[in-house]
């Protein structure tokens, strides 16, 4: 076999960074008899800021030759004169490593080599660095304050809608058809078809479409028109049993639930797609409700759904699905459209006072925008602050 | 006139069936088109054709069923390259669905090719465990695997005998449809200086492209145009290379269905107004 | 009481603490977050029983009650049981199901691969069938649809650049430009919504999902 | 017996029965449908109990008690795994109609967690990045000069994600300003909509490639 010398050759042979590499070195050879690597500058150590402890976090400046590097070696001591072992490695480029699985209160050094095939050049040692953990994540100050922001102008909507103030809220067109999908449903004697998306309970999304869920049941008992709810997670079908059951007591028919009509099918996703698919085939709903968190399989319902000829009326939060539903059913709820619609359908004062409060804050990112777009375009980051 | 109306409502099976013939004839017919070799590509072949002879080359399964359309004419045209110039292939893999997907691949291109198991190619299987896996192999292979997938010890098998990490093995290609060849470039680029070129699916392809122009890959193998691209460099045309005229193929078939409907649309409200 | 209000108390509380770990690093508040997580695994594992009870209980009513189409519910039953029974199998024998060589893996192969491949190919169909369906330049906001889908797909092939030089670059130029501003809007609207939701839930306003 | 031709005969066959259902409905779609219901439900409750329960439940408990790290001789060290599993056997409640609602601590204790959650993550990971990634000089330079073309490209975007944001108004009627920038909202929507279904059919027409080479190639043997 060949030797490590042979191989090394063969390797400059070929790859053309090593060739430029190889004039490098002569170039620094000739001009200077020893030091041919540049170490990377600048090492800093310190206890990583805002984490649990056991780490610290090590910086440094990257070597002039950074781009003939393979990578940075950051090496680590319980003294400054050594001995260093290898802490980990970071590819070129990179000014930043994080040394994790320290003891803490304990001192430690660090130095780092930028390196390249056969060769190493060690940085000055930085240090000690004693790990610590921290009681609040200081750097995410502004998301505590965007809560505290959120929830205060929410609540005071809230009560504001609860002393009876009147809200205006717009119609959002995928709702005023709720109605008219369960009426004609119910003319055609066929029954409604409820798909809630392809998430648990995990995702709020799919809380959003069990609320709507909620209203659809109530018009469909009302109108005595069975829901058809497959479902590809456990929780969402017990939920969505309870909830229709609910529904069908409210309007004053608990006689006429029927809890096999909420069924579980598969959690694989193609297979649910399937079972939904032969299930509309063969039930002929006279509308199609496709609510909730939707992968690839979107498109394959909701054309699916059309061909039956049954009304559809999709929403989801699934940016990537969005197209598809916009383009093959005939009401899309876009995005925050779909959390908006399960406040509007109980219309609920407390619930528009959300919507209300939610109008808000988006007034105020619009304003931020367009501020900080000005303020950036003049070189000032005071509102991009913010949201870093 | 009636009949140009008539577009506007076509039934969707034809369409369907068109899209099916489409596809399909291309493949059938064995159409070949021309495609222009982009560099990342030219480079992976001519890294792979500099190699001598009995160079062992290390293949990392990366992807599995799901997006072997894309992934799979990758994999078959370069171990046919890697054949043809009498290079020796180790065969492994980060997925664990991935394996029956690779093992399929490189048992047809050996019976094709006639090449010898244990002599001109090795399949270690998959073990758990990615990055430790990698950083393991720079050290002795057989730590990580002390045997072939089918339990047969490395040290029985002929081609491997002298192969222990990474200074034995020329080029790593990667055929990835995820996030693991970061971690190959972060273990074994960074830390071993092994050699590699990816092969990754269409929608990878812009994001890894920054570890080409770095010069931590040495070649790039983008979706199924990539894929069409090797195989006309090997001169072995594959499903790569006829699902170009098929790609194409059902793009316009799409276009010209809604413009057929668009004109449909117009003749039938022009006749109502 | 024990009905509503105290399960309204405990979504309370557990919401509350998950707010509160995002911003304490310290031990052990800053991992409850992860720690919590793996414990829904382990409420899932349960709660698949009731799914597979569902899905179960209906096909074998269906077979009681000999309904239309029972037939397929005894294939239906039967893959099941073929499925269980190969995964303990090949998890015993095997120490892994999806070890290589297993009869499960088989299944796997030959079975579930082809299956979900088949299901999900049936897209290119369908994909193409609402194109022709909805892309009609009925209105103003039709035609920006039509027309920004033609130039696109125009510009991802081959033939788009034969046509006209410019498509590619016109198309790149619509998916980093109007798209991305178009996504960016529906993500923070929808990253609303959903703060505004779990806030709601969270303070017990919403409460459908415990009727 | 070649277990790879069976293996690819019982995949072919499958395959069409699934593309028999773009014809229409028909026993051999029906059949591939309860087939593939049945045997991903049943790939999951194998996998249930030895990837789900069996890693996170049972086996840190046994080693518990069978190392012998438990306090007071009975309370193992990872006790705080008693409370999903009794969450977890809640679940099963809904089957005895008197205890019934007790299934809903479960269901309290996932949405809280969940939605606990989705507070800080929709921030952080949402609303945080995708306003700070507007906040962009307006002014393109280009080698030191202002590039017109891609100072026109920025000023398009920020206007496009300021209408958007417009559209999602409830509270206010769509009329005057707000109506204007609503509707361009939903131009740029539409736009967007458009380009992404156009992004998407080649990924899509690759699925069937790989289907059609399964069946043409690798069943047929009619791929030249």
């Amino acid at each position: 076999m060949t030797g490590d010398g042979e191989t090394r050759k063969r390797r400059v042979d070929q790859g053309l960074r090593r060739v430029l590499l190889v004039f490098a070195w002569l170039a620094l050879l000739a001009s200077t008899s020893s030091a041919a690597l540049a170490p990377p500058e600048n090492i800093k150590a310190f206890d990583t800021p805002n984490d649990a402890g056991g780490s610290n976090t090590i910086t440094w400046k990257a070597s002039p030759d950074d781009s003939l590097l393979l990578g940075y070696s950051v090496k680590r001591s319980a003294k400054p004169e050594g001995p260093f072992e290898e802490a980990g490695v970071v590819l070129k480029g990179q000014e930043e490593y994080r040394d994790g699985e320290l003891k803490d209160g304990q001192k430690y050094f660090y130095r780092v080599d930028a390196r390249i095939i056969g060769d190493s050049a060690s940085s000055a040692v930085a240090g000690p660095a004693v790990p610590s953990a921290q009681w609040f994540n200081l750097g995410r100050v502004n998301i505590l304050a965007f809560i505290m922001l959120f929830a205060g102008v929410v609540l005071w909507y809230i009560a504001r809608a609860k002393k009876g103030a009147k809200l205006f809220i717009r119609r959002i067109a995928g709702l005023d058809a709720v109605e008219e999908a369960v009426g004609r449903s119910t003319e055609m004697g066929r029954p409604l078809m409820f798909i809630p998306g392809l998430l648990s309970i995990d995702d709020v999304t799919t809380l959003a479409a069990l609320t709507i869920l909620g209203r659809v049941a109530r018009k469909a008992a009302e109108y005595d028109t069975p829901v058809l709810v497959p479902c590809t997670d456990p929780l969402v079908m017990t939920t969505a049993q309870e909830i229709v059951k609910q529904s069908y007591s409210e309007a004053g028919r608990p006689d006429a639930y029927r809890e096999g009509n909420i069924s579980y099918l598969t959690y694989d996703q193609f297979g649910y797609a399937a079972g939904c698919d032969g299930m509309m085939l063969r039930e002929k709903p006279g509308a199609v409700f496709l609510q909730g968190y939707f992968y690839a399989e979107s498109l394959i319902l909701a054309e699916t759904g059309h061909s039956i000829g049954a009304i559809q009326i999709a929403g989801t939060t699934a940016v990537d699905q969005l197209p598809f539903f916009v383009t093959a059913c005939d009401y899309t709820l876009i995005g925050e459209e779909m959390y908006a619609a399960s406040s509007y359908l109980t219309r609920e004062p407390i619930m528009l006072g959300t919507l209300k409060g939610e109008d808000l804050i988006k007034l105020l990112i619009v304003l931020a925008l367009t501020v900080g777009v000005v303020l950036e375009t003049f070189g000032k980051h005071w509102i991009q602050a913010l949201f870093q | 006139m009636n009949w140009l109306a008539k577009l506007e409502k076509i039934d969707r099976r034809w369409i369907f069936l068109g899209v099916a013939l489409v596809v399909a004839a291309p493949l059938l017919l064995g159409l070949k088109t021309s495609v222009d070799i982009t560099p990342p590509v030219k480079n992976t072949y001519e890294t792979i054709d500099r190699l001598p002879p009995g160079s062992v080359v290390m293949v990392s399964i990366d992807y599995d069923a799901s997006t072997m359309p894309e992934n799979q004419p990758m994999l078959l045209a370069v171990l046919r390259h890697a054949f043809q110039k009498n290079l020796k292939i180790i065969l492994m893999g980060h997925w664990p669905l991935g394996l029956p997907v690779g093992t399929l691949g490189l048992d047809q291109v050996a019976r094709e090719m006639h090449k010898t198991y244990g002599v001109d190619y090795v399949n270690l299987g998959f073990r758990p465990g990615t990055a430790a896996v990698m950083v393991n192999l720079g050290t002795e292979i057989r730590n990580v695997f002390p045997s072939d997938y089918k339990g047969v010890p490395l040290d029985s098998l002929e081609m491997v005998k002298n192969v222990h990490n990474y200074n034995d093995i020329r080029l790593l290609v990667g055929i990835e449809a995820g996030d693991t060849y970061e971690f190959w470039i972060i273990y074994v680029q960074a830390r071993f200086g092994l050699k590699m070129a990816m092969g990754t699916t269409a929608v990878m392809a812009p994001t890894a492209y920054k570890y080409l122009q770095s010069g931590q890959l040495v070649g790039l193998i983008g979706g199924l145009k990539g894929a069409a691209e090797y195989e006309s460099l090997v001169n072995h045309p594959g499903i790569g290379l006829s699902g170009m005229p098929a790609q194409s193929a059902g793009h316009l078939l799409i276009i010209l269905f809604i413009i057929l409907g668009n004109i449909g649309y117009f003749l039938s409200r022009r006749k109502k107004a | 009481m024990m009905k509503r209000e105290i399960p309204l108390l405990i979504t309370f509380l557990t919401g509350l603490l998950m707010v509160v770990q995002f911003f304490v690093p310290h031990r052990p508040i800053g991992q409850i977050g992860t720690g919590v997580l793996s414990w829904y695994t382990i409420i899932a594992g349960f709660t698949l029983l009731l799914g597979i009870d569902s899905l179960v209980g209906m096909h074998l009513k269906k077979l009681q009650r000999k309904q239309s189409g029972w037939g397929y519910s005894i294939m239906l039953i039967l893959g099941l049981l073929l499925a269980l029974g190969l995964g303990i199998f090949s998890e015993i024998k095997y120490g892994s199901a999806l070890a290589f060589g297993s009869p499960f893996m088989y299944l796997y192969t030959y079975m579930m691969v082809p299956l979900q491949a088949t299901m999900f190919s049936l897209l290119a169909f369908f994909i193409a069938s609402a194109a022709y369906r909805a892309f009609r330049a009925r209105t103003l906001e039709a035609s920006l649809l039509l027309v920004a889908a033609m130039i696109v797909m125009l510009g991802r092939v081959p033939l788009g650049a034969a046509i006209w030089g410019k498509f590619p670059i016109l198309a790149e130029w619509i998916m980093t430009v109007p798209n991305a501003a178009a996504t960016r809007g529906i993500l923070i609207g929808v990253a609303l919504g959903g703060l505004a939701m779990s806030l709601r839930i969270l303070l017990g306003i919403e409460r459908t999902y415990l009727s | 017996m070649n277990w790879t031709l069976i293996g690819i005969w019982i995949g072919a066959l499958l395959t069409l029965c699934i593309y028999s259902f773009l014809y229409k409905d028909n026993p051999f779609y029906k059949f591939a449908e309860h087939v593939y219901v049945g045997i991903s439900a049943g790939y999951l409750l194998a996998q249930d109990y030895w990837v789900q329960l069996r890693p996170n439940l049972f086996l840190p408990l046994w080693n518990d008690y069978a190392q012998g790290q438990v306090h007071f001789g009975f309370i193992p060290a990872h006790w705080y795994l008693f409370i999903p599993g009794i969450l977890g056997l809640l679940v099963f409640t809904i089957f005895i109609p008197k205890v019934s609602w007790m299934f809903r601590y479960t269901l309290a204790f996932t949405v809280g967690v969940f939605s606990g959650l989705a507070i800080t993550a929709e921030l952080s990971a949402r609303v945080l990045p995708q306003i700070g990634g507007t906040l962009r000089p307006l002014l393109e330079l280009q080698n030191g000069h202002i590039s017109p073309w891609g100072t026109f490209c920025n000023l398009f975007l920020v206007v496009g994600v300021l209408a958007t944001l417009i559209y999602f108004f409830f509270s206010k009627e769509h009329k005057g300003f707000i109506g204007a920038g609503a509707k361009l909202g939903v131009w740029y929507l539409m736009v967007a909509f458009g380009a992404a279904f156009g992004y998407t059919v080649m990924a899509r027409i690759s699925l069937l490639i790989g289907r059609m080479q399964f069946l043409l190639g690798d069943w047929l043997h009619l791929m030249r």
